[in-house]
């Protein structure tokens, strides 16, 4: 399995150096091993898109890239700095890196307009008319600045997903990260998240997507990375995961999802 | 504040404050209670305005501080009032174990039982099986069950904290019998609607000395506030009265004219002015008069607290 | 299944984290801020604690509880156990504590009886029955205990005199000296039969369990009424008259100043429960209201729906819910019973807090009878609140 | 849209005309049916409530009003004495009630707490309005508090000086409850958080506090400030006795309030943590701009609840001799003359209560309604 | 309009006595008249489908029949009882009426297997085996019998309203009511309950079910009763209701519903 993976990850653009690096990375959660091994380099400017079964480590492993979680061997280089317990490094991943959370995670009680604002004024350090310039920017670009002024509350779980993703790129970060933003959408609403994630890929921004939208993945990764039971099974581009899969529990979860649609 | 250490100088913390500090009790009626207006009036509250007067010459140089049973040790302990006016018993142990001294006894009194007339009953050895309502935390509780053992008298106790509070419960009926200080008793039975209603029996089951208090080790502060109490007394035994104080300059009697400082020297040996005298007794006025402004309307006689010379205890040492 | 197919040499130990000496790790931080904030609140402990030793030994005042053993010599209104002014401060206390335990239990039961049946009566269809409920509680919950305390006592003291008791029934007396009931002579008959009789209760518990059972196994309904008769009623009758049925009552009767004989209940003891129970009520009627309309109306749209009667929707569906939600504040207010039965000083009941003032105040040992008073707080509030979340724990709800 | 199209067509169907309901459906009658008389048993209870409710009220009207002596000329209470209990003495109010407002507060100068009482019902009412909610408003407290400090003690601005054993009645349990729930409030967050903490010592620190604290009968704690207190302190070294309850409410109230908090805190989502953490605020960040402020409006109805326990709780003070408005109650009737009318004092008294934590307990109802109106778009 | 009521209900089954019969019910809710002489006849074995817009007044007629609100005018007899303030016949009519709700209404403080046999050791006396044997059977005829030692909380919306059905089936009703069965379902759920009422139908229970499913109400009803504002407005087979409807307001309804779809 191990050439694969070489294989895979020396062929997206070679000469850069990788945006995130997992290398043998292991996680256990007391006694549970959850993340075996776990290596993935992903060049600047790639866009990945991981799948699998539930419980298969999926949002572990994204959430261990900005360190809400802490893995316990191997090493994660972010953007050139090592994650370790040192808390600088941490503060300094955490700038970098932006991230969309299933459930949208919207503060309920600041408008819109404040969500975005937030984090560029105290951990930027931006002044508040820069920073409200540049999250009207951003809510143009997922096309709902008229809601600005606006609490969570008041708007549909579509619309709260782009203000989510709008006040991730508020942070003007390198790497985006998505765990299953689409999930808990309504199938409608599904659309105008993908869209505006589309969008954003054509920008150029590295990306790692957990997503199970097979017409996403084909559209804009790089490069697809299929994990079961904390171990990266199988990667590729979309055509060689979705057309060609060369393990059986691959296989099993294609037909799977494939039949649930 | 003062620390005992410092406790030998109260007088200059008083005198470098401009104030004393004087405890009372949170409300007794006739000994220490705030009027409609908000000021503290009574028998023990002139003993504080009496000290104030001495050290200052204004009697209205003081700052009461409402003390509880449970709370008047430690304030005095811990410097939080310099002097304690509020019906204290003396005794032996707490002149040793509390770290306090007694200048002075300003009230003679001794515990005694108060019924209803309608019970008709005449003497305390009667109250065999009677309900009896006490204040808990003094030593009045303990002498109850003294007397009640001594005298082989079965009682069934009712322990209320608030002085109010019992009476209301005595009034109202719920005790056969009250016992407290004869003084408070009769402060109760005259403030009674009918004070014919209620009995003082002729028992009088303790001694109860209520003295001044002051920390331990202050023999100037404690000198100060005994011959502060001395004076009064002495002043009644002479006929010295807030009337007549000014008008004494010619008085033939030699005791007289040394208490009012005509020929110097009293004053000063205590560290207080030559006239402080005249001061004391022209804003408060003497024993009798403090006695007959605040006891006597709460239909408390003289009793033990007569002059020495007219049957009672209390005496004056000479001022020479 | 997933379990087999894993390669076994994968499934390994968590490695053990190394710790690194640098202010940027955040579990040194960690290490220094426990240690900063334990040596700060240390020495603050450490330095109240040297200035209480310097200053009683300065102050001369003697320190221990040696005192435990002395002779009390006060004098103690009501007591559960024999106790005289020649006991020592121990028991003195030991009656203190019984004496708050009782009207905490007391008050506790009461308080959930009559705050339930307010709560309930708040959401009664009786307009005047839910609107006086609900003003109920807003009085009671928004004067001060220590008032109504004292409004309570003020009201019983206006009873008449002994001499003038009311009787209600022969031999009860009620008057300002409390409730007196009259009372058996009591002999070594009475306490087996009533040993009898609570075997007897237990027996037709354990019946009336196993009968409810058999009938929901076999649906055959079974008479609980005869056992009961005759385990709780036949039998002690049996024993006590095995016995020589001994029968001499001790009427209360007026001699000299009060009654003599029955038992009496006394005025300062109901007050205190009086302003407790209904002090309480009014936050249990809330707590208990609260829980009802938690339990969603479709719970009792379809337990009607199957037929179930208003009694069994209560039983068996409606309130295993709501307690769910009444558990929690309600171990609270038994927490507040317990502890405002300290303002039992006020009105003159003895509680723990009552003795253990005197006892300080006879003995000048303030910091023993504090320390007293918080522990025996403590222990009762921690068993409480140990038995409450035991129970809560039993009755939680099963989701995913 | 398809809205619009629906309302339109749906206008043009006729409708047919509604009837009213029979008679006994609605109406007064109806009314009466349906709340008060719906079954004989409800029947019987109005009835039993209805005569009982007449009753003590023409009792207590008869009593307070008709039968009731508003005042006496100096001290002479025989005219109340003579009443024997049918009718009320209000006289004792007439005569005590500054006393009983203001404690042994010079006299004269009696304008200047009842200032401080305008102050303080100042202060709650501009607290209570939301649209007063911003950062100012702690400017506001400061500036009031200081106001209320100054006016009480003086010794500046050419007002005489006050000392703080003379103040008391209402002034004193506003001020007990006021600073003791403004301050334990701030501790009630921290130890709340701090029981939250990954670190254990410093969780076990805050759970000792709160257990501890929270078991033990406020009284007790009073009693420890009062007479044990001097005792902790080095030798000379003293704290005011109303400085000392004052502590002993903010530690007791910071343990309630924190249980309070704590609850807010674990009503959270933990996502709201997650995506703080993610953007990368700062600890301090994260709690004060994300957590606290979700997690304390979700906590405020039993807040207001501990809130109102506490202002009732200050009478608690007299057990050590404070002269707070209950106290003063007490006191007032303590003179012969006017001694046995402690039930128009404590009528009087628990009405000033009552007007107070009603009016607390109805904002937090109101409160609550608008917030979660404000929750829900 | 009322010629066409009693042709119809004379078509369905004219010789069985009826097994619902509401002769001009009417009803407020305070001053709001929300029914307004709605006259029905079920014959036994009859399976009706009421639809209507929102706020028409469906819940309330069926929750009529089973007296979970009270009617004010007009007669309503159920299995030859009439409804009154009766408590008697109260309870014999809830014996044979069983009601599944839209929001499925399980007691969570029960197992599945508690759920079905309360009712009947408690109302009907069962012994418990008994009981449990009846309560499997059904639970094996809505085919989640596996699911029977778990609480609701661990069910599926689908599989709890499986259970719902279940547990009214196990009072052996001679009537069943359902009020919007579906709509608080997820698309994939729907069809397993439809399913499960589709199997019922084929017994020959009365029936009467609120629902928009027109698949449902074409397959098994024989008779769609189309209420508005309080009013039955038309009624008739599937076929005649849904392909020739006679008013309006049907009309309309009709396109809404399938527009919506
Ligand atoms: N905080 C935690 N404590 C213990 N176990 C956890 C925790 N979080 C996740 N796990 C376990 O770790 C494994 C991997 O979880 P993870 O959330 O990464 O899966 P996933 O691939 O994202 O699945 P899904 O598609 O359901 O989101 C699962 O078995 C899960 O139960
Ligand atoms: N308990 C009640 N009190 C007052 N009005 C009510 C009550 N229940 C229902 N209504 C009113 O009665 C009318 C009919 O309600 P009903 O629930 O029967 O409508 P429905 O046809 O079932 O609508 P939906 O499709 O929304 O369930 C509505 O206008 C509703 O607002
Ligand atoms: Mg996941
Ligand atoms: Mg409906």
């Amino acid at each position: 399995m191990s050439e694969t993976l070489e294989y895979v990850a020396s062929a997206a653009r070679p000469d850069a150096p990788p945006a995130i690096l997992l290398d043998k990375v292991n996680k256990w959660f007391g006694a549970m091993h959850v993340l075996r091994d776990v290596s993935l380099n992903v060049a600047v400017g790639e866009r990945v898109v991981v799948c699998g079964p539930s419980g298969s480590g999926k949002s572990t492993t994204i959430r261990c890239i900005n360190r809400l979680e802490t893995h316990q061997e191997g090493r994660i280089v972010v953007d050139g700095i090592e994650l370790s317990d040192d808390i600088r490094a941490l503060d300094a991943i955490r700038r970098e890196v932006g991230m969309v959370f299933q459930s949208f995670n919207l503060f309920p009680h600041l408008t819109i307009l404040e969500n975005c604002t937030l984090a560029p004024i105290w951990v930027r350090r931006m002044p508040k008319r820069e920073a409200e310039e540049l999250a009207m920017e951003y809510l143009t670009r997922v096309r709902i600045p008229e809601q600005a002024k606006k609490y969570p509350g008041q708007l549909s779980g579509g619309q709260q997903q782009r203000v989510a993703i709008a006040r991730a790129l508020c942070m003007k970060p390198k790497i985006m990260l998505f765990d299953e933003p689409t999930s808990a959408l309504d199938p409608e609403m599904i659309k105008e998240v993908l869209d505006t994630m589309v969008g954003l890929a054509e920008t150029g921004m590295t990306m790692i997507c957990v997503t199970h939208e097979m017409g996403f993945a084909r559209q804009v990764a790089d490069r697809v990375v299929f994990m079961d039971r904390g171990e990266i099974v199988e990667m590729g581009t979309p055509a060689q995961v979705f057309e060609n899969p060369q393990t059986d529990r691959l296989k099993l979860f294609l037909s799977q999802i494939l039949r649930g649609h | 504040q003062q620390a005992p250490a410092a406790a030998a100088n109260t007088f200059d913390a008083v005198k470098s404050r401009g104030q004393l500090v004087c405890g009372v009790n949170t409300g007794l009626a006739g000994f220490a209670q705030p009027d409609s207006q908000g000021v503290w009036r009574g028998f023990d509250v002139e003993y504080c305005r009496a000290v104030a007067t001495a050290i200052f010459g204004d009697p209205n140089k003081v700052r009461y501080v409402p003390t509880t049973a449970q709370n008047r040790f430690t304030a005095l302990q811990s410097g939080e009032v310099d002097v304690m006016a509020r019906n204290t018993t003396w005794t032996l142990s707490r002149d040793t174990s509390l770290g306090l001294d007694f200048p002075a006894v300003n009230f003679y009194d001794g515990q005694g039982f108060m019924v209803k007339t309608a019970l008709g009953v005449k003497s305390a050895k009667e109250l065999e099986g009677a309900t009896i309502c006490v204040q808990p935390g003094t030593t009045t509780e303990q002498n109850l069950t003294d007397w009640a053992r001594s005298n082989r008298i079965k009682f069934t106790p009712v322990v209320i904290e608030r002085l109010e509070e019992l009476v209301s419960a005595y009034v109202a009926g719920r005790c056969d019998a009250y016992t407290t200080d004869v003084s408070g008793l009769a402060a109760t039975r005259s403030a009674q609607p009918k004070p014919a209603d209620h009995l003082i029996l002729p028992e009088v089951i303790s001694k109860e000395p209520l003295a001044l208090g002051v920390r331990q080790g202050d023999a100037r502060f404690a000198d100060v506030v005994r011959w502060t109490h001395f004076l009064l007394l002495s002043a009644e035994e002479f006929g010295i009265t807030q009337a007549n104080v000014d008008k004494l300059g010619n008085d033939p009697r030699p005791e007289v004219q040394r208490i009012i400082g005509k020929n110097g020297g009293l004053g000063p040996m205590l560290g207080l002015a030559d006239d402080w005298a005249v001061k004391v007794v022209k804003a408060i006025g003497n024993y009798g008069e403090v006695f007959d402004r605040h006891l006597k309307p709460i239909g408390i006689q003289r009793g033990p607290n007569a002059q020495w010379n007219q049957g009672g205890l209390q005496f004056s040492p000479p001022f020479r | 299944m997933s379990q087999t197919t894993i390669d076994p040499r994968l499934m390994r130990a968590p490695p053990k984290r190394k710790l690194r000496l640098s202010w940027a790790d955040e579990r040194i931080r960690g290490v220094v801020w426990q240690v900063l904030v334990v040596g700060i609140v240390g020495t603050i402990v450490w330095w109240l604690w040297s200035n209480t030793v310097h200053n009683l030994e300065v102050r001369k005042i003697a320190t221990g509880f040696g005192f435990l053993t002395r002779e009390a010599g006060l004098p103690v209104a009501e007591s559960v156990i024999e106790y005289s002014p020649t006991d020592t401060y121990l028991r003195a206390l030991t009656v203190g504590l019984l004496n708050t335990l009782k009207v905490a239990v007391v008050g506790i039961v009461l308080s959930t009886i009559l705050g339930t049946v307010i709560g309930i009566a708040r959401l009664s269809r009786n307009w005047l029955v839910a609107k006086l409920s609900a003003i109920y509680v807003e009085v009671i919950r928004d004067l001060p205990l220590l008032l109504q305390l004292l409004f309570w006592y003020t009201i019983l003291q206006s009873l008449p005199g002994p001499r003038q008791a009311m009787q209600p029934v022969p031999g009860v007396f009620l008057s300002n000296r409390g409730l007196k009931l009259p009372w058996l002579d009591w002999q070594d008959a009475h306490s087996l039969a009533l040993l009898a009789l609570l075997l007897g209760a237990v027996v037709t518990w354990f019946y009336r369990r196993q009968a409810l059972a058999k009938r929901i196994l076999d649906g055959q309904p079974r008479r609980i009424w005869p056992v009961a008769l005759g385990a709780m009623g036949a039998l002690p009758v049996l024993v006590w008259a095995a016995l020589g049925a001994p029968w001499t009552a001790d009427w209360p009767e007026l001699r000299g100043f009060n009654f003599r004989g029955g038992v009496t209940v006394s005025p300062e003891f109901f007050a205190l429960l009086l302003g407790l129970v209904l002090y309480t009520a009014g936050f249990i009627a809330e707590i208990v209201r609260a829980g009802i309309l938690a339990v969603p109306q479709g719970q009792w749209e379809a337990a009607q729906a199957l037929g179930l009667h208003p009694g069994q929707v209560l039983r068996q569906i409606v309130l295993p819910q709501a307690l769910r939600v009444i558990i929690p504040p309600m171990t609270s207010q038994y927490l507040n019973i317990t502890k405002n039965s300290s303002l039992a000083v006020a009105i003159g009941y003895q509680d723990i807090v009552s003795i253990a003032n005197t006892t300080l105040n006879q003995t000048g040992q303030a910091i023993e009878g504090i320390a007293i008073i918080m522990l025996v707080y403590l222990t009762i509030s921690l068993s409480i609140s140990l038995f409450m979340n035991w129970y809560n724990a039993r009755i939680a709800l099963v989701e995913r | 849209m398809s809205d619009v199209t629906l309302e339109t067509a749906a206008a043009k169907v006729p409708e047919a005309a509604p009837r009213s309901p029979p008679a006994s459906q609605i109406g007064l009658l109806a009314w009466l049916r349906t709340n008060l008389f719906s079954s004989w048993l409800n029947s019987a209870v109005t009835l039993l409530i209805a005569y009982l409710v007449v009753r003590w009220t023409i009792g207590f009207v008869e009593w307070g009003i008709v039968n009731a002596v508003w005042s006496v000329p100096d001290n002479q209470t025989q005219a109340c004495r003579d009443l024997k209990g049918i009718g009320a003495c209000w006289a004792v109010i007439t005569e005590k009630h500054r006393f009983i407002l203001f404690g042994t507060y010079p006299y004269e100068e009696h304008w200047r707490p009842a200032l401080c009482v305008l102050l303080f019902v100042g202060l709650y009412t501009v607290s209570a309005m939301r649209r007063f909610w911003r950062k100012e408003l702690a400017l506001v407290w400061v500036a009031t508090l200081t106001a209320i400090g100054v006016l009480m003690w003086g010794g500046i601005l050419g007002l005489p000086y006050v000392p703080q054993e003379r103040w008391g009645g209402l002034v004193i349990t506003l001020i007990l409850a006021t600073f003791g729930l403004a301050l334990a409030f701030p501790l009630a967050v921290l130890v709340a958080l701090g029981r939250r903490s990954r670190l254990p010592a410093i969780k076990a620190l805050c759970v000792l506090y709160v257990e501890l604290i929270r078991g033990v009968p406020l009284i007790s704690l009073l009693f420890m400030a009062s007479v044990m207190f001097p005792l902790f302190l080095p030798e000379g070294m003293n704290i005011d006795k109303l400085l000392r309850a004052q502590i002993a409410i903010i530690l007791f109230a910071g343990a309630y309030l924190a249980e309070v908090v704590r609850g807010g805190l674990q009503a959270l989502p933990k996502g709201q943590y997650e995506a703080a953490e993610a953007l990368g605020l700062s600890y301090w960040q994260k709690t004060g701009f994300i957590i606290l402020p979700q997690a304390l409006r979700l906590v405020i109805p039993p807040l207001v609840n501990t809130f109102i326990g506490f202002f009732k709780d200050t009478s608690l003070v007299l057990i050590i001799g404070i002269f707070d408005l209950l106290t003063a109650g007490k006191t007032a009737i303590i003179e012969p003359a006017w001694q046995g009318f402690g039930v128009e004092v404590y009528l009087t008294v628990g009405a000033i209560y009552f007007v107070f934590c009603f009016a607390m307990s109805k904002y937090s109802q109101s409160l609550e309604a608008e917030l979660n109106r404000h929750r829900n778009r």
